[in-house]
């Protein structure tokens, strides 16, 4: 399990790096988002892997921290889960209006002297 | 072993059970049919009939698990997956007839003939050159 | 009554959406539910050009009622005569095939139906309705017989449906 | 908890609000979007002032002021701190964005929607970044911020904008990816993401914790690096600062010096001894003063002399704070202040400028220095220079001097003192990297007049055909309340230092920190809770 | 009112009072200007009896004294010496500043700066304190720049400006350099105890280098070789600004200060090298350069660098009767050289040029100027009975003394210099000799005659002087020069005597073998070398300082391209690039490695799960395989790897996290749709079908590594953090304390809206800012010509559909079947929106997740019907949105204060209704309702603004082309 | 009958998963663009079905809600995706 999810990790991410680097916009948003998916998932893998302990308090008795997943990572990924729609949707809008303005959809707004 | 126990299925009667592990197979092994169908069939007319099975009979099955076991396993009635069915109901229908509609137009605009959009004439082959 | 709950059915079956979400019969629910229920359908009227479907007798409820439980059966029949296909059928013998339905339903909310019990039934897919004949356009995974795939449509599915939605005048709108 | 802790909320909730009212406003209103941004940003000043007032007094025990949000005891909830430092920053924030609004009133404010809105938020994403104490929501409020930025160096739409947001926009998304990342690291080695409490806890890692500690702070000083623009993660800077209209670009001067200033008050919270990292901080730092310095020499545009000029500033701040001596804070400190001031200044100060620049003139100079061609002499007769041209231009002399670092003006003192400090280690011995770091100061000094000496005489003098720019009052008063700032931090640098000094010797006690973050009473409730809640 | 800052305060004042007089008069700022000097003036003089008593003037203020740096004013014999050059020379050239300049210049400013010069030099003679003499040092650099660039329009004062600045500001940053090193060897920068540390300061290893600083500062200042060629270029400057600042009083900075600091540097062996060679070099460079100039200021200009030179080499002999002469010769210079510059003036002024080669027999017509310009080069040339022949006199000596009887090399440059400078002088009293050479003349010669009165007053005043201290040096000067000399050299002052005549020595020899050789070496240039026509100067013309300036400038300004070319990219992918390479490197380098890395594990390998994020890898590595050419399909692979991760954390325990991811899901999906459609199709170019050249292949391979070392990084980090065993760590508290104080079950929720709602706040604010920065981008978008027409799908002759508006589609067309349904699912999805966040609270869910369903739910009616059906049926206003939703959440922290809490401090009410028995309503719940409208507002109007571009091609006219120009599209709907 | 239940789980996430794989690679093979968007709409009712299984596997209900909201929002996407494939915008 934790040497699926880390190898996972490292090629989603491996794969946004590539993405970046690429010189289309559109290309970056994809890597932006692939790479954003692997930091999810990393930052909630640092509360370790449970199965079925969601961290929801039985009612009546007393919760046991130990048999409950980290519910601290997982409130940290949902707010980086929401920050990084945000920037996305941002991204793409600015993509779109560089496409229009500049005529290129090249990262730099112009394209590279050959 | 005694994971049925920790839900409360070991006073669940044995019929119930079989009955849920029954539909459970016979659910799995359709969906795993109409996706081998969406791997495997020619074109994708053909294809878009494979995940229907899925979601048809596939999904009703282990539906119909899942409402066996958890009414099973909390002596109530659970029947809440009845949502689920009402919904694919509704959303189902309306994906497979728009991506239908789509294949054909867009197979049509391309000139993709031999995709099987010209079977049974109703799409004749559009005069070629636009 | 009328101006406050003008889709009793709706809300009704959204109120039976709350509780079977909640899980749950507790009075708070209930009320809760019947606001919902009640408010929901009320705040997207304006969004509803065709209104909510309304069924008047008690026979067009049994119609719909008799239509379900054949489709479902039919359902299961194909769901598995297309399992036969995919697994065990030579697909260059599949003889896959758009075909032409005339229909007679004008009824969107009739046609709503028909559209979701044929696709339903694994084996056809709704294309959509030809404009200019007012066709059903179908496609047919292992076609065998048109004229036989025609009179099932029209008789075993349509005509029911007919029944239930046209025998009065469309309640709200006009679909065209 | 008395009504004067709230105080420390007040700079964060005020442009929240502020701007959460102003967002259903539409154009006509500017002038009451205005009013509203202008009071929240006064307001914010008051509250900053008072914040540095209560620091520096005693009414909080060791001049650190504790907010704990939502009630909870300080390693769980979300804790806003308020020292000398974070005061300093709040009021030079206040400072800086009462001039870039007041010089927005006229045009910018105007021009596009929602500026208002998005200032504010600015305003509540530096300033919550200041005063949080916690690592994550430093995240969120750096996101708050870069996000309002984002918005905001893309207001007054046009390609070059476009361009250089798109390259902004890119590199901060992938700095907010390291941040994450380093984040998580440290709160899988230390289990806590309060900063005290990860200090305090510290000392008790495992050697295994402790190395993911580190590579999460090497990941976390990245994402700050990248904001603060040092060699080689920093080249979005000058085209970002050329590109953004001026009011913008004067808050992002701001918002280059946020990355600085986390990783001050990390550092000097988590490393107080060890100096993790300090070498590849100060060499990181002394590469950037070069590399901002060669480019300040190779750019003929204002803009991109402004943002070379600002990478000078964060190279210096960088280096400073990796020299890792204690009695140097205080100098880069003020030098932070300084040099943000006078740079914000010249941003503010080049869109005027600009107006009196004929593209043609300037280029025919150009040439004509190159070829140091000598021109017949004209009649040795003097120009009548219009009110406006001279405001300009000893604005800009003044901007100059102050980021050259030559005397009388704020940056003389900060260079002197970061000097004096430099030579006059406490151990005795001053190391080569001192030395080295000295010349660079000076050398790129001397660089910034060079190349703004340059600058100024093509614009003001070899401009000949320029006319008299038509400047309006909204526009020329921050600028000369900026440079009224680093004038006032000049004359009295005598009670400007003993504050500094003061402050520096705060952030240098993580020990008080701890104790007043960790120690932090809740406040108790009135009634006994109830058993607990039965849940539905 | 203390009196030394008054006096540094006065000019300044004067200036700013001149500089508010009215344009189109000379005499008002001129007398602004005068007054203050004039009054700071008659107080340094009054200061006189107390200054020769032996007293010391002190004046202390705090400024910074934490770094011991406290404004110290102080004025002793030399500080009086020099102030009253500065203010009594400043008095003169104003006045004839008054007279020179024209009437058409508008002299406010220039009598200003001239004032504001004055002052900083003030400031650095009256300055107790080495940083705060740099301070005004460098103030005397800049307003001479604004001196020397007065006529700004004129090229070469630009020029001469700038030079001059660059040269003094270098040099007055290593003498800021200097001076800190001096404090830090002296332990403090007050000038007294720096004076009185000379011996530690000496004895100090890092002295070398202070002393090359401070001399370089010096050097600079004063024109001394190898800095001299900044002062002819300075000539471009008024001529009041020469005659002031260029002779008198700014280069005399720089022996001012060799002299301030002479007793604490001087008598080394570095000392004499540095300072007497510099000197040296420049004492015969200069005089012999001035000699073939032919411009007078030019000549004046290489004289001065001569002078300076030296009294620099008098100053680097470094006995105390050197010291005695370069005091003495400060002094002649000064009024001399000062007068000179004046007469050129007036010549300049009259005749309209300056060059040597044209001007002839001005005797005549100006036969007044003439005489005192006689007189005053006879002084610069060392005529017996003027000034200048006394303290070169004493040069003389102190040249023949220093290398005893073996080496004779000082005397014969000595002698030398004597030799040209004679030589310089005759050629400049060359031009008031001879016939008028009337028609070269700029200006009619009848025209030239004497100037004005006041004009020439300053001119007698100093050669009167020159001849008063000339003929009675003892009594007309000799107190002022032992009380400054005192000031330097302190108990140690040798007897001296300043007489005319010492009888016959080698000094008087040298002198006459001077004069007769300068006028012999003048009639043989006049004779032989054509002197009046050379365009170079003979032997050294090579030697051109300026040139090399220049080419130094040109140097920097290049290096700084190449560095920057080399070290920066303006481009997005090499920043990047560097990231990632910095990404993996820096952790490497710093952190110390990890002790206990763990072995790669198998035993719990899962092949379910495994086969789970074989999909999601493998269409995460398709998407980075398809995304340029299709970006649809990439789309679609990266919805793929966006499903494992959903189910994944479905799987890991994170029901929450599941639900916002698939909802996020999906929204993304319909926002990048709707961006996809403004970015114009690529299709993959037939000649890049084939093999990728090799630079390519060379870029893919380098960014390929680059991502598989990025990745196997995180990779590797995932691991590590997960096989360690997880520690102490602060979730325990949250789970234990989430529902009995909390009040909800989901720790998860109630992290986000308790215990941590100040982040959910920020999170809600991006979202709104994002929104809003969208909704204004998108209000001014442009969309590229290619996209501006309706897309390809809608212009096919296939699909009967095409021409069919949004709401015959849904009425009746292909989407009316659907539409039913999508629209019969509104109520729906509302009513699940309102299920998730009523349970939030207890249960996965909340308002994020439920707002976004929300949102989802209305735009499935965009996408039916169209935007104009449905806003013609619902005004949605995402604005208020945002801001109530914003409002309500902080109301609610608000609300808090009320009874007393912090901000945010959740509280819970227990209700107990009728029928309905207890039900508990927290207070996150309100928050949570404003996270919800938030995130509804938010949504909502970044799609639906993105969705209103489509609008604008439709509402395009008819028939107007398939792309028509981007402005002449119809602007955005509003959103309403 | 319970081990027989277990066996009965255990079979059915094997194949809901292995039908992933096979859609996951009609995704990647294509041809077209509208196989692509059927193979990701397969996959979400797969990605229903197996929360649905886990669900029975963990005796949980939390799996519940997933499912329901991708059998109600899953097709969302989807829609998007064909209208653009068909019309190309998805709101017009």
């Amino acid at each position: 399990m934790e040497a699926v999810i880390a190898i996972a990790i490292g090629v989603v991410f491996g794969a946004g790096i590539w993405l970046v680097l690429r010189p289309r916009s559109f290309q970056v948003l994809c890597g932006l988002m692939l790479m954003s998916y692997a930091v999810n998932l990393f930052i909630f893998i640092v509360g370790r892997l449970w199965i079925d302990r969601p961290p929801l308090t039985p009612a009546g008795s007393a919760p046991d921290p130990a048999a409950l997943a980290d519910p601290l990572p997982q409130a940290l990924v949902l707010t980086a889960i929401v920050i990084g729609f945000a920037t996305t949707a941002l991204y793409l809008v600015v993509m779109i209006g560089s496409r229009g303005l500049t005529g290129t959809d090249h990262v730099d707004g112009r394209e590279p002297e050959p | 072993m005694n994971w049925l126990g920790m839900h409360g299925l070991d006073q669940a009667p044995p019929w119930a059970l079989g009955v849920a592990a029954l539909l459970l197979v016979i659910g799995a092994s359709i969906v795993l049919i109409g996706a081998l169908g969406l791997l495997r069939l020619h074109t994708f007319y053909q294809r878009i009939h494979g995940p229907a099975i899925t979601i048809t009979l596939g999904t009703g099955s282990i539906l119909l698990a899942s409402m066996v076991v958890f009414t099973a396993a909390q002596s109530r009635p659970v029947v809440h997956e009845l949502i689920i069915a009402v919904f694919l109901l509704m959303t189902a229908p309306v994906v497979s007839m728009l991506l239908m509609r789509a294949a054909v137009y867009r197979d049509l605009r391309a000139r993709r003939l031999d995709a099987g959009v010209t079977a049974g004439g109703v799409y004749p082959a559009p005069p070629a050159g636009e | 009554m009328m101006r406050w709950l003008p889709y009793p059915f709706i809300s009704l079956g959204l109120l039976v959406l709350w509780l079977l979400l909640n899980q749950t019969v507790a009075p708070a629910h209930l009320l809760l539910g019947a606001a919902l229920g009640i408010a929901a359908p009320l705040l997207t009227r304006r969004l509803q050009p065709l209104g909510y479907p309304r069924l008047r007798t008690l026979a067009q409820f049994l119609a719909l009622v008799r239509l379900l439980a054949m489709a479902s059966v039919e359902v299961v029949r194909s769901c598995f005569s297309v399992c036969r296909i995919i697994l065990f059928a030579d697909y260059a013998g599949v003889n896959s095939q758009f075909i032409r339905v005339p229909l007679t339903l004008r009824d969107p909310h009739g046609l709503a139906l028909l559209s979701c019990l044929i696709n339903m039934t694994p084996g056809t897919v709704w294309v959509e309705i030809l404009p200019e004949r007012y066709e059903l356009s179908l496609h047919v995974f292992d076609l065998h017989d048109v004229q036989w795939w025609i009179a099932t449509i029209k008789n075993r599915y349509e005509q029911p449906l007919i029944d239930i939605f046209e025998t009065e005048a469309p309640p709200h709108g006009d679909p065209a | 908890m008395t009504p004067l802790d709230h105080l420390l909320l007040a700079p964060v909730l005020l442009p929240l609000l502020c701007g959460a009212v102003l967002v259903p406003l539409t154009e006509g209103w500017h002038r009451l979007k205005f009013a509203l941004g202008y009071a929240s940003v006064l307001g914010m000043l008051a509250s900053a002032l008072a914040l540095a007032a209560l620091t520096d007094g005693g009414y909080w025990q060791h001049g650190i002021g504790v907010y704990l949000a939502a009630n909870w005891a300080a390693p769980f909830g979300i804790a806003l701190v308020a020292d000398r430092l974070a005061a300093l920053m709040l009021l030079l924030t206040a400072l800086l964005a009462l001039a870039a609004l007041h010089f927005a009133r006229l045009r910018w404010g105007r021009i596009g929607v929602h500026f208002h809105s998005l200032f504010q938020f600015l305003l509540m994403g530096i300033n919550g970044a200041f005063l949080t104490h916690d690592l994550f929501n430093l995240f969120v409020f750096f996101e708050v911020m870069l996000a309002a930025s984002y918005g905001l160096v893309l207001h007054g739409y046009n390609a070059e904008r476009l361009r250089a947001s798109m390259q902004y926009i890119a590199i901060n998304l992938a700095a907010s990816l390291l941040f994450l990342i380093g984040a998580a690291l440290i709160y899988a080695a230390a289990g806590t993401l309060n900063m005290s409490d990860l200090a305090a806890r510290m000392a008790g890692l495992a050697p295994g914790a402790r190395g993911l500690f580190e590579i999460g702070a090497t990941v976390l000083a990245l994402a700050f690096l990248i904001k603060s623009a040092m060699w080689p993660l920093g080249f979005w800077l000058p085209t970002t600062y050329a590109a953004a209209s001026p009011p913008v670009a004067a808050m992002l001067v701001l918002m280059t010096k946020v990355g600085a200033y986390a990783i001050l008050r990390l550092w000097l919270l988590l490393f107080p001894q060890a100096g993790f990292g300090h070498d590849a901080l100060l060499w990181g730092g002394m590469a950037t003063i070069v590399f901002g310095a060669a480019g300040m020499l190779s750019s003929d545009n204002a803009g991109r002399l402004a943002g070379y000029g600002a990478v000078v500033s964060s190279g210096t701040l960088l280096a400073v704070i990796g020299y890792g001596q204690a009695t140097l804070v205080a100098g880069a400190l003020y030098y932070l202040a300084g040099s943000t001031l006078a740079i914000a200044a010249f941003l503010l100060l080049i869109e005027l400028i600009e107006r009196i620049r004929t593209p043609h003139a300037s280029v025919l100079a150009v040439t004509l220095e190159a070829w140091a061609v000598e021109d017949k002499p004209d009649e040795p007769v003097g120009r009548g220079v219009p009110a406006a041209m001279a405001f300009l231009a000893l604005s800009f002399a003044a901007c100059a001097m102050v980021i050259a670092g030559l005397p009388p003006l704020s940056g003389f003192v900060a260079k002197f003192s970061l000097f004096h400090a430099l030579l006059n280690p406490p151990q005795g011995t001053i190391a080569a990297a001192g030395w080295t770091l000295m010349a660079l100061i000076i050398g790129s000094g001397l660089v910034s007049v060079l190349s703004m000496m340059r600058f100024g005489v093509r614009t003001f003098w070899a401009n000949s055909g320029a006319a008299p720019p038509k400047l309006h009052r909204s526009e020329v008063l921050p600028v000369l309340f900026l440079l009224g700032l680093s004038v006032f931090m000049t004359v009295e640098a005598g009670s400007v230092f003993a504050w500094l000094d003061r402050a520096s010797e705060g952030i240098h006690r993580p020990q008080d920190y701890i104790g007043r973050v960790l120690g932090q009473p809740v406040v108790p409730s009135p009634v006994p809770q109830p058993a607990a809640a039965e849940a539905p | 009112m203390p009196l030394l800052p008054t006096l540094v305060l006065l000019p300044f004042v004067g200036a700013f009072v001149a500089l508010c007089m009215p344009g189109g008069s000379r005499t008002r700022p001129a007398a602004a200007a005068a007054i203050a000097t004039l009054a700071a003036l008659l107080l340094t003089i009054a200061q006189f009896g107390r200054i020769a008593g032996g007293e010391v003037l002190r004046m202390r203020a705090a400024w910074l004294p934490e770094a011991g740096l406290d404004l110290v004013w102080r004025m002793d014999g030399l500080a009086w010496l020099f102030s009253v050059i500065v203010l009594g020379i400043g008095l003169l050239v104003l006045v004839y500043a008054r007279y020179y300049m024209s009437r058409d210049d508008p002299l406010a400013r220039f009598f200003a700066c001239m004032l504001a010069f004055m002052g900083s030099m003030l400031g650095v003679v009256l300055s107790g304190n080495l940083i705060q003499l740099v301070v005004f040092w460098e103030l005397t650099s800049f307003t001479s720049f604004l001196l020397i660039g007065y006529w700004q329009q004129r090229n070469d004062a630009r020029r001469g400006a700038r030079m001059a600045f660059t040269v003094t500001t270098a040099g007055g940053l290593c003498l800021l350099a200097g001076m800190l090193i001096l404090g830090h060897i002296a332990g403090s920068y007050e000038l007294e105890a720096v004076l009185a540390a000379a011996s530690r300061i000496q004895a100090h290893a890092l002295y070398p280098a202070a002393l090359v600083l401070i001399a370089l500062g010096a050097l600079t200042k004063s024109a001394q070789f190898p800095f001299h060629f900044w002062l002819p270029h300075a000539m471009a400057a008024p001529t009041p600004v020469s005659a002031y600042l260029h002779s008198a009083t700014m280069v005399k900075a720089g022996v001012f200060l060799l002299m301030r600091l002479w007793p604490a540097l001087s008598g080394t062996e570095a000392w004499t090298w540095l300072i007497g060679g510099a000197g040296l070099c420049t004492l015969l460079l200069g005089s012999f350069y001035a000699i073939f100039q032919h411009d007078m200021k030019g000549l004046l200009a290489y004289s001065t660098i001569s002078h300076l030179g030296l009294i620099t080499v008098l100053l680097g002999i470094g006995t105390p009767l050197s010291v005695i002469a370069a005091v003495f010769h400060t002094m002649n210079h000064a009024i001399f050289k000062a007068s000179l510059f004046m007469a050129v003036g007036i010549v300049d002024h009259e005749t309209g040029t300056r060059d040597m080669r044209i001007l002839r027999g001005l005797g005549k017509a100006m036969p007044y100027t003439a005489a005192l310009a006689v007189v005053a080069s006879a002084a610069m040339a060392g005529v017996p009975l003027l000034n200048g022949f006394l303290s070169k006199e004493m040069f003389f000596a102190e040249a023949a003394l220093v290398g005893g009887t073996e080496d004779w090399s000082l005397a014969v440059a000595a002698t030398l210099m004597g030799i040209f400078s004679v030589a310089y002088s005759l050629r400049f009293i060359g031009v008031f000799f001879g016939p008028l050479a009337q028609d070269r003349l700029p200006r009619p010669a009848h025209t030239v005659h004497e100037p004005p009165r006041w004009m020439r007053f300053p001119v007698e005043c100093l050669v009167v002087l020159c001849i008063a201290v000339g003929v009675l040096p003892q009594r007309t000067i000799g107190d002022v020069l032992a009380v400054a000399a005192h000031a330097v050299l302190g108990p140690g002052m040798p007897e001296y005597d300043l007489a005319i005549w010492h009888g016959v020595n080698l000094p008087l020899l040298m002198s006459g073998v001077a004069l007769l050789g300068g006028c012999l070496f003048y009639v043989f240039l006049r004779r032989r070398a054509n002197l009046r026509q050379r365009t170079d100067v003979p032997l050294l013309h090579r030697l051109k300082g300026a040139q090399a300036y220049e080419n130094v400038m040109q140097w920097l300004s290049l290096g700084a391209a190449w560095l920057i070319r080399w070290t920066a990219t303006r481009r997005l992918q090499p920043q990047f690039r560097i990231l990632v390479v910095v990404l993996v490197a820096a952790p490497l380098l710093l952190a110390r490695p990890l002790p206990d890395w763990p072995r790669l594990q198998l035993a719990d390998f899962d092949p379910r799960f495994a086969s789970l994020w074989l999909i999601g890898a493998a269409c995460a590595v398709a998407a980075a395989w398809k995304a340029k050419y299709h970006r649809m399909a990439a789309l679609v692979m990266v919805g793929g790897t966006g499903i494992a991760t959903s189910i994944s954390f479905l799987w890991l325990s994170a029901p929450d996290l599941a639900l916002t991811q698939l909802m996020v899901e999906t929204v993304t999906t319909v926002l990048i749709l709707l961006g996809l459609r403004w970015l114009p199709l690529r299709r993959q170019p037939a000649a890049l079908a084939g093999p990728a050249p090799a630079s390519t292949q060379f870029r893919r391979g380098r960014d390929l590594l680059l991502a598989l070392a990025g990745g196997l990084g995180l990779a590797a980090l995932s691991h590590v953090v997960l096989t360690r065993p997880a520690g102490r760590s602060i979730s325990d508290f949250y789970v234990l304390r989430a529902l009995p104080e909390g009040g909800g079950a989901n720790v998860v929720n109630v992290l986000l809206v308790d215990f941590r709602g100040f982040d959910t706040m920020g999170e809600i604010t991006v979202l709104g800012v994002v929104a809003l920065t969208v909704y204004a981008l998108l209000r001014r978008f442009r969309p590229a010509p290619e996209s501006v027409a309706i897309p390809l799908q809608q212009a096919s002759d296939a699909d009967p559909a095409v021409g069919q508006t949004p709401a015959q589609q849904a009425g009746s067309g292909y989407l009316m079947i659907a539409g039913v349904y999508m629209r019969a699912l509104l109520p729906v999805m509302g009513l699940v929106a309102a299920y998730f966040f009523m349970r939030g609270h207890n249960l996965p869910g909340g308002g994020f997740v439920a707002g976004l369903i929300f949102a989802t739910a209305l735009i499935v009616q965009y996408m039916v019907a169209g935007t104009d059906w449905v806003e013609n049926r619902l005004r949605l206003r995402p604005h208020r949105w945002i801001a109530s939703g914003l409002g309500i959440a902080c109301g609610t922290g608000l609300g808090a204060w009320l009874v007393g809490y912090p901000f945010l401090t959740s509280h819970t009410a227990h209700l107990t209704l009728p029928l309905l028995g207890e039900i508990h309503v927290p207070s996150a719940f309100l928050f949570d309702l404003g996270v919800f409208l938030a995130v509804v507002g938010a949504t909502m109007l970044i799609l639906v603004a993105l969705a209103h571009q489509s609008l604008r091609s439709h509402r395009l006219p008819a028939g107007s082309g398939r792309a028509p120009a981007p402005s002449a599209l119809p602007p955005t709907k509003e959103i309403q | 009958m319970a081990t027989l239940l277990e066996l009965a789980v255990g079979y059915a996430l094997v194949c809901v998963l292995a039908a992933m794989l096979l859609c996951t690679l009609r995704l990647l093979a294509g041809p077209s663009a509208h196989d692509r968007v059927l193979a990701l709409d397969t996959l979400w009712m797969c990605g229903m079905l197996l929360s649905l299984v886990l669900g029975i596997r963990y005796g949980s209900q939390v799996y519940f809600e997933a499912a329901m909201l991708i059998a109600l929002l899953g097709f969302v996407s989807t829609v998007a995706l064909t209208k653009f494939l068909m019309r190309g915008e998805i709101i017009e």
